[in-house]
């Protein structure tokens, strides 16, 4: 599905909107006038930026409570730090490589790297479109942002902020424009396989993912997390409430998610839709959160809260590729296998010493993945999604992220380097990179 | 005089500290440790990983007292901080050289 | 009043936003297009069900900061757990209960139980309600789940995890939708009593309230809570800036719990009022707010700052039954009083030795009582609200919640049991039932 | 400008968007019914409204964040306590000496203390002025709780509670609403300066800096904080996570800040200047807390996280006086430079002795006057916009909030007392003024 | 050689550090504890019931130091720490068997 | 009986307690604690004032050991932590008078 592509926007959605009135056959109890349309299409964009650009502040807490406390500053300041150069890269040259408008012939693989995106005058609307650019341009932004958080949360602990501050710059300027050129800019997945992401469970989430999992590789594992002879070493989350707090911040965020990626509620039968993405969104990642309560209950006899906080995560991924299409019953099941990925695989990266500090790795990828390919089930019979496009979207993401953050992260370890000193580790980089303690004892003096 | 340290379950605190007042001990000093001990802690699963928690949270007591209610003090302890429940903690006594009180410079017994 | 029921909108508000344009006498300055006010209605759900979903995270930072330190990781799964259960059940039979289309001529007392709620069809838009009933059902569930957040704070620290969702289940599931079904459905309180509670002082507030005192008293105090000789043991909350943010979430979500039960925001009249909601709302917190310092300052000679957090909530509820019909300075002196019954009724219930961690009865049910009954004053003249019918609607819900709450604590108590042992209780729940502490030391290792 | 005047709306942005349907210019694919744009202009106060209000709990995440353990339940309360009573005030007597109605002819200084602002009637809309009173009432109102938070920071961790909460009182009921009377209330910079700030960069942050700069030098520094030579004695932050996540909460919060300022949504081009609002906004932050990341990394070789988070709101403070006439890239720039400029001042504030606990006088002030001064370079050519006009509007505001300040706080000081006891200070005023510690030891007892 | 044990005012501790290290103590070990004593903390109301905070913030230092300069310390911690109020604080001195530095495994005072 | 006071490395910990364990110290008691010494922390810079953190985070464990034992437990302390770096941290040892255990009242060395 292309998404909001100013280029296409004639063709596409916008001139839906505006050509509605127009069409004879609107009933009278559904006209909706075109500057209205163009309002209502405008607001979703901004409220549902606003609650994404909130998920920063998810992931931020999420992360700042699953650390420990010696890398608790410097994890806050990754976080808010990310946010912004994914701001920045997406302005410099990451939107128009996202949307570049691919000629008609075009294989749609390799679009254009233009530029500074500039947004329309002051005071000046953009009827054709039938929204406003920069509400989809805020929006669009925020999502390359969610993208940079995830991995953040993986490579936690071990990684030096100048470093993680390079990569994140390289995969919000080009790794995930590229990746969301394929499909929403009208790229190769979306033309020619016919690939369907609603909200990106692949686009946003895989891709946050694979950069995490190749970077959990490449970097290695926190100094002590796994013992000689296969022994796990446990280093539990220093603020739990924090970390709930993350997670409830995340959920809300993804109404805007999820629900602004109708990309419309210029009419009544978007309207609709949103509302029924906010049910689906809202109840798979209940779905998710009761699955792992209970596998957890029955597999240690205890409710791990961290797994319950993933199960909602990994709900809310699982449904993002296909909100809209699924009953209520099947977003619940949708998200309930998500949550169930997550309580099994998790020990398992352990069991293969990839060590991923929030569980970033199955949330975002293992679920998205997982919420993907079911699209192939749950999307509407006529939508023409098949389980092979699926699956190609989810393998061309793999090979060109893992391939691409790979370079970068290879090129970092063996430039200015990754990972801090043993000891700067061992001390914690509150004190080698920030020199100020998230808790300070004594401060009580 | 003597110089008694004492771990003990943190939920007993209050009541030995007032059993403690009650036979005349007028100061002590008090903090958060974790203990080890012949009370395993469970092993406990955190993200699908077993690590034994076989570090409790105990409080510990720093009383320095006089030769003459040492002895009591201890038995106090003994008595009030019992659950008859392992992990129920211990005494220690080491014999204190001095003891100064910085307020008013006085030292020996009369400081405690 | 009814409120937003599917099977009698025709002849309600979406009757109402439909008919208008239509209606001769509306001036051209107030005219609003049929679909443009479907879109506006749903937008009004989705923004007011976004901003109650989130008071699930206030309800968990509120709690989390108040209890013990070593009950805070289960508090933290309790909340997430609660408000995936709710949504849950809401959706399996809570919603049809809830609104089951009385018969004319029944008594309007019990309901249908007709199973599973299902929302129409992709695309598909809901023109003859005014507004979509996937919003609508967003919306009523998050009240749902508002009502059993309102336990948990109550009776925490001393109830095992698998009785609590047990209670949460048949709360969300049953007894809340009962209470639902007597006002917002139409049954007996709205059309026998003219019973009115605009956005659920007594439904949802007093419905929580009372199933939270069943609870305390049933389940008994913590342990050590209350010595020998009427001696009251404090256990300070844990973290006052956790519980300060938690109430801040609250009264933000307040906005959408009262401003959205307006209904609809299709006509200029109707998104007035939701205008009038915000301010009066905001006034009777801060009316709670200052008279709780006002009155610890003058009581105690110093301001207790978890007073004032209960006293907006207090404030809040106060007004919740009726946001709309007072002027601000009556919403203030509403909220205000509300304040008040906080600071005197905490100690109160410890008096009594009823055991409520966070102060939820006198803030949900004590304040729920009195903001219900001041409708008879506060409401407009010719709204037909009576001292006594408000009354009836007080007593029926305490009648009917205390008894089927007691029912399912009962049960609970005599089966599976409620509370862990004594010994699980004094090391806290999180050793015992979750397996992780919500700040361990040595975090710094 | 002059900003939601009810008295002048007949012929200020209401009679605009009322008038447009009529206007024989509008093209088709513009045309917004009236009532249509009543309801949304009323809707973006509405949303603005509460996402302003939110930033009151970033104030206190921030502030309880950076304060030391011993005054955070303090600090919390105040923060709650100040929100309350800005509304309390503000309805009292603020809203009314803000939007004055000043006379033709007259000077537009002193304005009207006509007492309480009455809403108008319930299910009355106010189609004259194109949107709800209420919903601007309360839009106005968090803009005056805004000028409050700031001042508790700076003021923090010395200052008794109560003379604190009546400095609030002359803050919200008198200071701040005369400065707004001069500029949004159409008063003598708005007419005779021309003086442009568009969301508040000078109305609201700068009243709030002066007022902060002003009490911290009457009040003096914290105990111990300055040593004999020149030497600053650092009181770390004792909660970085909670620090950051206030930082969030003001940076979402700002969307509404900004974006609302619009002050109507009602046509296609309002809507999508709000939407370029969002965009320079975020930039902004995202610019400032780059600058803040790289100066301190290379000025002190470690980030410092609590830089990055002032820097973030450096820039949105700088940006706040014209979020809409400039380009992307300027507004990077403008907040960039708000970043660097705390910096470098917050070292300076200490060599002056000025003790400032949270850096609001860097953030609000020196950036508010920056991002006054600098709208006369990015304002639109032909808004009449001029550097004398904007330094006029600086230095009034400056000498009527420093001398009204000023005797306030000396009033306080000489009447009641401002600060605790030394000994009072030295424990905290959490013992002495609260009786709560925020995080108690022994609290796993 | 001598292991002295300090108990302070919470805010008298950077002071009386420093004035240590000016009589060449080269090393010490800190600790937050609560102090039980004759100064009483005020009875607080806690959401209208009373409660005493009798356990009062202090710091704890730990000092192992040379038996020549033992009572050079307690001297200067005593008048360092002293603010003529009540609960200033104690120095309680224990003799001390050995003394190790784990780096080299020099023993003795040579260790301190 | 001795009283083994050691001030380790935090990140030493585990380590440490497992080679305890394996010459059979059956229990410990933990704290955390901030040391200062030669180790001398970083000249950090917050909001652009310096500020010295010359305390750094320590562990300290305390151990009551028989006579014969003790000198084993001191050297399995002495190698275990050591990582040959500066702040590795010291090892005390006290005359400890007596010792109970509050659960049975044991005292002596079989309380240990
Ligand atoms: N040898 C020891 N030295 C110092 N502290 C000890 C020692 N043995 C036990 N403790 C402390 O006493 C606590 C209780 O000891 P434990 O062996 O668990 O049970 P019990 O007290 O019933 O024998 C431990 O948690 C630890 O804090
Ligand atoms: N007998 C004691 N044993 C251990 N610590 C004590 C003892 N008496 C007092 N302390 C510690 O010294 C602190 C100060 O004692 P207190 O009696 O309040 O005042 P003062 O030092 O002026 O006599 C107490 O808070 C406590 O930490
Ligand atoms: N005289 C002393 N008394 C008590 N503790 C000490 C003393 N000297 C050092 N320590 C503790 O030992 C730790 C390590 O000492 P330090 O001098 O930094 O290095 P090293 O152990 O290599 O000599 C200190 O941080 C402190 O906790």
């Amino acid at each position: 599905m292309t998404r909001s592509v100013l280029k296409f926007a004639v063709l596409g959605l916008g001139a839906a909107s505006i050509a509605q009135p127009a069409m004879a056959a609107v009933p009278a109890a559904e006209v909706v006038a075109p500057g209205t349309a163009y309002i209502l299409n405008t607001l979703l964009f901004l409220i549902g930026g606003f609650l994404v650009m909130w998920m920063a502040a998810g992931f931020a807490m999420l992360e700042a409570g699953l650390v420990r406390a010696k890398n608790t500053s410097t994890q806050c300041l990754k976080n808010i730090g990310l946010y912004s150069i994914a701001g920045l890269m997406f302005w410099v040259c990451g939107y128009n490589i996202a949307y570049p408008g691919f000629a008609e012939d075009s294989l749609g693989l390799i679009g254009g790297f233009t530029g500074i995106y500039s947004m329309q005058d002051v005071g000046t609307a953009d009827t054709e479109t039938g929204y406003s650019v920069a509400s989809d341009w805020f929006f669009q932004m925020v999502f390359c942002a969610t993208t940079a958080s995830i991995v953040s949360g993986t490579v936690a602990e071990r990684v030096k902020i100048v470093p993680f501050f390079i990569f994140v710059t390289a995969l919000t300027g080009l790794i995930y424009p590229v990746v969301v050129s394929w499909e929403w800019g009208g790229g190769y997945l979306d033309s020619v396989h016919g690939f369907s992401d609603f909200a990106g469970s692949t686009l946003v989430h895989s891709t946050g993912g694979w950069a995490a999992l190749v970077g959990a590789i490449i970097i290695g594992s926190r100094a002590g997390r796994y013992g000689p002879d296969g022994k796990v070493n446990v280093f539990p989350g220093t603020n739990i409430p924090l970390a709930t707090l993350g997670t409830f911040i995340l959920w809300l965020g993804w109404f805007g998610f999820n629900g602004a990626s109708q990309l419309a509620m210029g009419t009544v039968g978007d309207v609709s839709d949103v509302s029924k993405i906010f049910v689906n969104t809202n109840m798979a990642a209940a779905g998710g959160v009761v699955t792992a309560i209970i596998l957890t209950q029955l597999l240690y006899k205890k409710a791990d809260v961290t797994m319950a906080l993933n199960g909602a995560l990994a709900g809310l991924v699982s449904i993002t590729a296909e909100p809209l299409a699924p009953s209520v019953g099947e977003s619940i099941v949708v998200g309930a296998i998500g949550g169930a990925i997550v309580v099994f695989t998790v020990p398992l990266l352990d069991k293969l010493k990839i060590d991923d500090v929030v569980g970033a790795i199955p949330v975002h990828l293992f679920a998205g993945i997982w919420g993907t390919l079911v699209v192939a089930f749950t999307a509407a019979p006529d939508a023409g999604v098949t389980f092979m496009g699926q699956l190609v979207g989810v393998l061309l993401t793999a090979v060109w992220v893992s391939a691409a953050s790979a370079v970068v992260w290879l090129a970092l370890k063996y430039t200015i380097g990754v990972r801090p000193s043993e000891e700067d580790e061992v001390n914690g980089l509150d004190k080698a990179e920030i020199g100020v303690e998230a808790y300070p004892e004594f401060a009580r003096t | 005089m003597k110089f008694i340290i004492a771990i003990i379950k943190p939920f007993k605190l209050d009541e030995v500290r007032e059993a403690l007042g009650s036979i005349g001990v007028a100061g002590m000093t008090v903090s958060e440790v974790k203990g080890f001990g012949r009370q395993k802690g469970q092993t406990e699963i955190y993200r699908g990983a077993e690590y034994s928690t076989n570090m409790l949270p105990k409080v510990k007591l720093e009383i320095a007292a006089s030769d003459e209610i040492a002895a009591q003090v201890v038995e106090t302890i003994e008595q009030t901080a019992n659950t008859e429940a392992i992990g129920d903690g211990k005494i220690f006594v080491l014999e204190l050289a001095s003891a100064t009180r910085i307020r008013t410079g006085e030292s020996g017994e009369t400081a405690l």
